[in-house]
């Protein structure tokens, strides 16, 4: 019985939000309030129990003070809310922002900096193999005028010039690459909600 | 008389019989047990390595796995710590370092092992190895090459800083997505509509967001300066926060802090889709000329960016968030791809120490090429010592 | 305005009609569309081929309701091909998700006639221990301690007590590992928390923006094979002989997908029309 | 206090993490743990602010009669129907088959997934609008997309070639884009943050 309802209402919220195809109208407005609603509700109470209680309320529960610092600095932000003392929940916002400054630094630097740059280091000439030869010289290619694209004190002109602008050309490729393979995995998505509605809601199809 | 003597042979043969099909031959153990602590830790790891048992892969072929076991009493009782497969002469025994944990392994205390060679049926047990005791290192050898990195690379950027400072005129190329900003400004001006800024999905800690605030701080003050209202939905409570004083901030420095709404910059809700019908409301409600979408986008980059195409509204975009970078200049007027976000702030505010970090990251960038191309020719002529030196231990 | 020029300037909804149709209409028709198996989703179906009856996979479920459409299928197409080939299977779940996912799964394929005779039972044909917290360090310690990292199984039964589970202590009593995965934690950190310091053999199913990014696996031999979104899906049903709901939705897929190459060439057709006309 | 403080607290703390990712000792990684959760623990509190700040909206423009002001009474409604029923019965309103769970199976999960879902739509429009061959960037967007999307598509005796330059494209000029691009985000994101830690990017702090 409750699955029954649960599937109508949810059938005809699907159908709501598909509206906003055709254009906005009472309906979909009607849909989107309650979805803000319902979501930010959802999002309060699972962080509070899911998040807060157990970093915070059963660790001092458990005796770990040093916790509290957390709850402290959280209070502190909430301070923002009294316009004159408003300035203290700075200190919260310092520490979040320095704490992840600090990690990020080393963090990119090698995730993206140092391992990238492991990677596209490869033989160029693979001797009996001139597919991977080849595979391999247009990868070190493409890395390096791709990187010249973003060099940004220096005018993009002559031979350089020329590299920044196959570096474009290859970055131009890999967005279309990524765009056309998307496209599988967005019409999945629809896919799943027509098989919600023909199958599960109104069983036309198996 | 005789029927015994059958019966008692036909025992006999029958137990001889079953000894040798259910008895297995013992691999021989493993030999030369060592141990010692593991380097580069928190001081809660212990290395035991090994020699492989002559069975392994070789002589009789039956070892499957090594089980090392672990007392604090070379005559005391051993517990299993870990399997290691067949073929591997090391095993880290990691423990946790709360006290509370079952699997605590305490620093400062010697500890002793074995290490049993285990076929089908059967194992083999080492001698036990010499005491260990662990204890934490103060510096990890492995990172040598990120520190070098980081020195490098601050250094770098403190002395272009310097040299901004001292009044050295610093070149940057144009960027469109930049110049833009202005235009799509002033447009939102003439029509009497308001802007929107977008800051994405990033929490306030992120890279991509704080380049966003930097770039706001710049629109709003020109939103001031234009009497052009500015909304931001935001998509976390403390992102809206920080979006809050930056924009009073703005408002403050460009004179008009009477101007300043802060139920402008207002939460919406911190579910992504639900986010974004929230705001689709918004643009298709209040008509916004310009739409920003500046910081961390997901999936939802192209419903955005197709409702405000929708509503004739100028857009400008710009994320660090790869896979939504194609939908962006799909359906965006301009888009700022990756590192030309973050460098967005210093065009805009071309204040001479963000443009001194600015060059500092094109040093970066030929420092990478060069390791590029000596890189490719190291692999190609087979220079292991010159490739080892890019290897990262994590 | 011209016939051209109308086309350019097309209403969008057009074409979303003719997405909606072209995603809807095939969904009522059974047509049986060519798909070729590529290598790269054939040599997970010979990894499976090869294992005895009896062996003992391990399927680790790493999605959410987000991914269903993609990962679904070859979740359900997975379990009734190790049920057939009478497979055992032991489901984890990295994303807390994923172990109710795998029961959904499970709930369509019992639905399966040929599945049903074979009638397998909870505990000794396939078991589901659930999510445990800690992403790749759930990884890592199943490798020296299986029952440890999940104490209990998905309805509170201790894992110990289990028929499947008697002898299972680590990845050495596990033949093969198959991972769902959509992201964090997910194919990457099987690869380098499991494959490489225990030598498990891997394969997995990805959703299409996923795929792309564990192909080099692939070629370091550090997977033996991937699934890539709703087509790799499709093609290793074809392979198993069992064509189900990708290989249903990939006539869909194609359709859509030339709808839209179609949109795009006619586009271009009318611009460079029209520019032809302005510029004579 | 106001603006001294703060910047001594981003400094100090960020030097740590950079120290701390050198040093692999106890202590090190001790005071790390626990920083990451007073983050968190931080994040927790923040949620006050945009639940405050929601709600305020709401009651505005209920208070004023703002055009569609009926809208809002909805969007108050489901908040605070889930917030009710997700705080008031303790931790057991996280269990499948309560009130909670059922509004998040029935009302959330169909409305996300929709929502999600549009991009399949969207995803053609923008196609249509933006693949043309005005630029040769435009170009070369457009043929590497549909080089990848036709695959998918029958084309005969063309599908093999289709297939192997799809390939081709996925893992050399792709790869080649894709390692250019995150080379220049680790720099650019590893400048940032050292900015951030010397105090000279601090528009996030706001003024006075």
């Amino acid at each position: 019985m409750v699955e029954t309802i649960g599937i109508w209402i949810a059938a005809i919220l699907t159908l709501g939000i598909f509206s906003f195809l055709y254009k906005d109208n009472p309906f979909y407005k009607f849909c989107e309030s309650l979805f803000v609603g319902v979501s930010a509700g959802y999002w309060f109470a699972t962080t509070f129990w899911q998040v807060m209680m157990p970093k915070l309320v059963d660790n001092l529960a458990a005796g770990r003070w040093i916790y509290i610092i957390g709850g402290i600095f959280g209070i502190l932000m909430l301070l923002r809310l009294f316009p004159k003392i408003g300035w203290i929940s700075r200190w919260s916002l310092a520490l979040v922002v320095g704490t992840t400054a600090g990690l990020y630094f080393t963090r990119y630097l090698v995730s993206n900096g140092m391992v990238q740059t492991e990677n596209t280091i490869m033989p160029i000439f693979v001797t009996g193999n001139l597919p991977q030869t080849i595979g391999n010289l247009v990868i070190v290619v493409g890395t390096f005028c791709g990187l010249v694209y973003f060099f940004f004190s220096k005018e993009h002109k002559g031979t350089f010039g020329g590299f920044a602008k196959v570096g474009i050309w290859f970055i131009m490729v890999s967005f279309g690459a990524s765009f056309g393979y998307t496209v599988m995995s967005r019409m999945s998505l629809l896919l799943g909600r027509l098989d919600y509605l023909f199958g599960t809601w109104l069983g036309l199809i198996k | 008389m005789r029927k015994i003597t059958i019966s008692l042979l036909t025992i006999f043969l029958l137990t001889l019989f079953v000894n040798i099909s259910f008895s297995q031959e013992e691999p021989l153990p493993p030999s030369e047990v060592k141990a010692s602590d593991t380097p580069n830790d928190n001081g809660h790891s212990i290395t035991v390595t090994w020699k492989l048992s002559p069975d392994d892969g070789a002589g009789k072929k039956n070892v499957v796995a090594y089980e090392i076991l672990r007392s604090d009493n070379p005559e005391g009782e051993f517990e299993i710590r870990g399997v290691a497969p067949a073929g591997e002469s090391r095993f880290d025994d990691k423990g946790a370092k709360e006290k509370t944990d079952k699997n605590y392994l305490p620093g400062h205390k010697n500890f002793y092992y074995k290490v049993r060679a285990k076929a089908d049926k059967t194992f083999a047990e080492s001698e036990v190895s010499n005491p260990a005791f662990a204890y934490g290192q103060w510096y990890h050898t492995g990172k040598t090459t990120v520190l070098i990195g980081v020195i490098l690379f601050s250094a770098f950027a403190l002395y272009f800083i310097n040299l901004a400072r001292k009044g050295k005129k610093l070149f940057v190329r144009p960027l469109a997505g930049i110049e833009a900003v202005d235009e799509a400004i002033g447009r939102a001006t003439e029509m009497g509509k308001p802007i929107l800024y977008i800051i994405g999905l990033g929490s306030a800690d992120m890279i991509a967001t704080i380049a966003s605030f930097t770039i706001l701080s710049r629109v709003a003050k020109k939103t001031a300066e234009y009497q052009t209202p500015i909304l931001i939905p935001c998509y976390d409570s403390v992102v809206m926060a920080v979006a809050q004083e930056t924009v009073r901030a703005a408002y403050l420095e460009a004179g008009r802090p009477d101007s300043y709404k802060e139920e402008n910059i207002f939460f919406v809700t911190s579910m992504q889709f639900a986010y974004v019908a929230g705001v689709n409301g918004i643009m298709l409600r209040e008509r916004p000329a310009t739409n920003f979408y500046l910081g961390k986008f997901y999936a939802e980059s192209l419903i955005l960016a197709e409702t405000g195409s929708v509503a004739g509204s100028i857009q400008i975009s710009g994320t660090d968030e790869i896979a939504q970078i194609p939908f962006f200049i799909a359906a965006t007027d301009y888009t700022l791809i990756g590192e030309e976000l973050y460098a967005a702030s210093a065009y805009l505010g071309k204040e001479p120490v963000l443009l001194g970090t600015l060059k500092a990251q094109d040093w970066g960038k030929a420092l990478v090429i060069i390791s590029l191309i000596l890189g490719a020719l190291a692999a190609s002529f087979n220079f292991q010592f010159f490739l080892n030196l890019f290897r990262v231990q994590l | 305005m011209s016939f051209l020029e109308k086309l350019l300037a097309i209403d969008r909804r057009i074409i979303f009609l003719f997405i909606a149709i072209a995603a809807a209409l095939p969904l009522f028709f059974t047509v049986k569309l060519h798909i070729e198996v590529t290598p790269i989703v054939n040599n997970v179906y010979n990894a499976l081929e090869a294992l005895p009856p009896g062996s003992k996979v391990l399927l680790s479920m790493d999605y959410d309701p987000g991914s269903m459409p993609e990962l679904q299928p070859m979740a359900e197409s997975f379990l009734r091909y190790c049920f057939l080939r009478d497979l055992k299977v032991i489901i984890i779940g990295l994303w807390p998700n994923g172990p109710i996912q795998a029961n959904i799964a499970l709930e369509e394929v019992f639905k399966d006639e040929e599945v049903k005779n074979r009638n397998p039972q909870y505990g000794i044909d396939y078991v589901n221990l659930g999510y445990t917290v800690g992403n790749e360090v759930v990884v890592e310690r199943m490798g020296s301690d299986i029952p440890a990292t999940f104490p209990k199984d998905y309805t509170g039964n201790k894992t110990e007590d289990l028929p499947l589970m008697k002898g299972v202590k680590n990845y050495n009593n596990i033949d093969f590992v198959y991972n769902l995965s959509a992201g964090y934690p997910g194919t990457y950190e099987w690869v380098i928390f499991a494959v490489d310091p225990y030598k498990i053999k891997l394969a997995a199913g990805n959703t299409a923006v996923q795929a792309p990014l564990v192909y080099p696996y692939v070629q370091s031999g550090q997977l033996i094979g991937v699934l890539g979104g709703m087509k790799g899906g499709a093609e290793f049903e074809i392979a198993t002989g069992k064509p189900a709901k990708a290989v249903k939705y990939m006539f869909s897929q194609s359709v859509t997908h030339a709808v839209i190459c179609f949109f795009i060439l006619i586009g271009n057709f009318a611009y460079f029309a029209t520019r032809k006309k302005k510029g004579s | 206090m106001r603006k001294t403080l703060p910047f001594a607290i981003v400094t100090g703390v960020g030097f740590f993490m950079l120290v701390q990712y050198f040093v692999p000792r106890e202590e090190f990684e001790i005071i790390y743990e626990w920083s990451l959760d007073w983050i968190i623990v931080i994040g927790c509190f923040a949620m006050l602010l945009g639940l405050w700040s929601l709600t305020m909206a709401s009651i505005h423009k209920v208070q004023r009669k703002t055009p569609g002001w009926g809208y809002s009474v909805i969007a108050l409604i489901g908040l605070i129907f889930m917030l009710i029923v997700g705080l008031y019965p303790g931790q057991a309103s996280l269990v499948k088959g309560s009130i909670f769970m059922l509004f998040f199976e029935y009302i959330y999960i169909p409305i996300q997934a929709t929502m999600f879902s549009l991009l399949a739509f969207y995803i053609a429009s923008a196609a249509y609008r933006a693949f043309r061959a005005r630029t040769i960037l435009a170009t070369i967007l457009l043929v590497s997309a549909l080089i990848i999307m036709l695959r998918l598509v029958p084309l005969g005796p063309l599908s093999s070639v289709n297939q192997w330059l799809a390939n081709f494209i996925l893992t050399v000029p792709n790869m080649a884009a894709k390692r250019a691009f995150w080379i220049g985000v680790g720099l650019g994101a590893t400048a940032t943050a050292l900015k951030i830690m010397l105090g000279i990017e601090r528009t996030y702090m706001g003024r006075d």
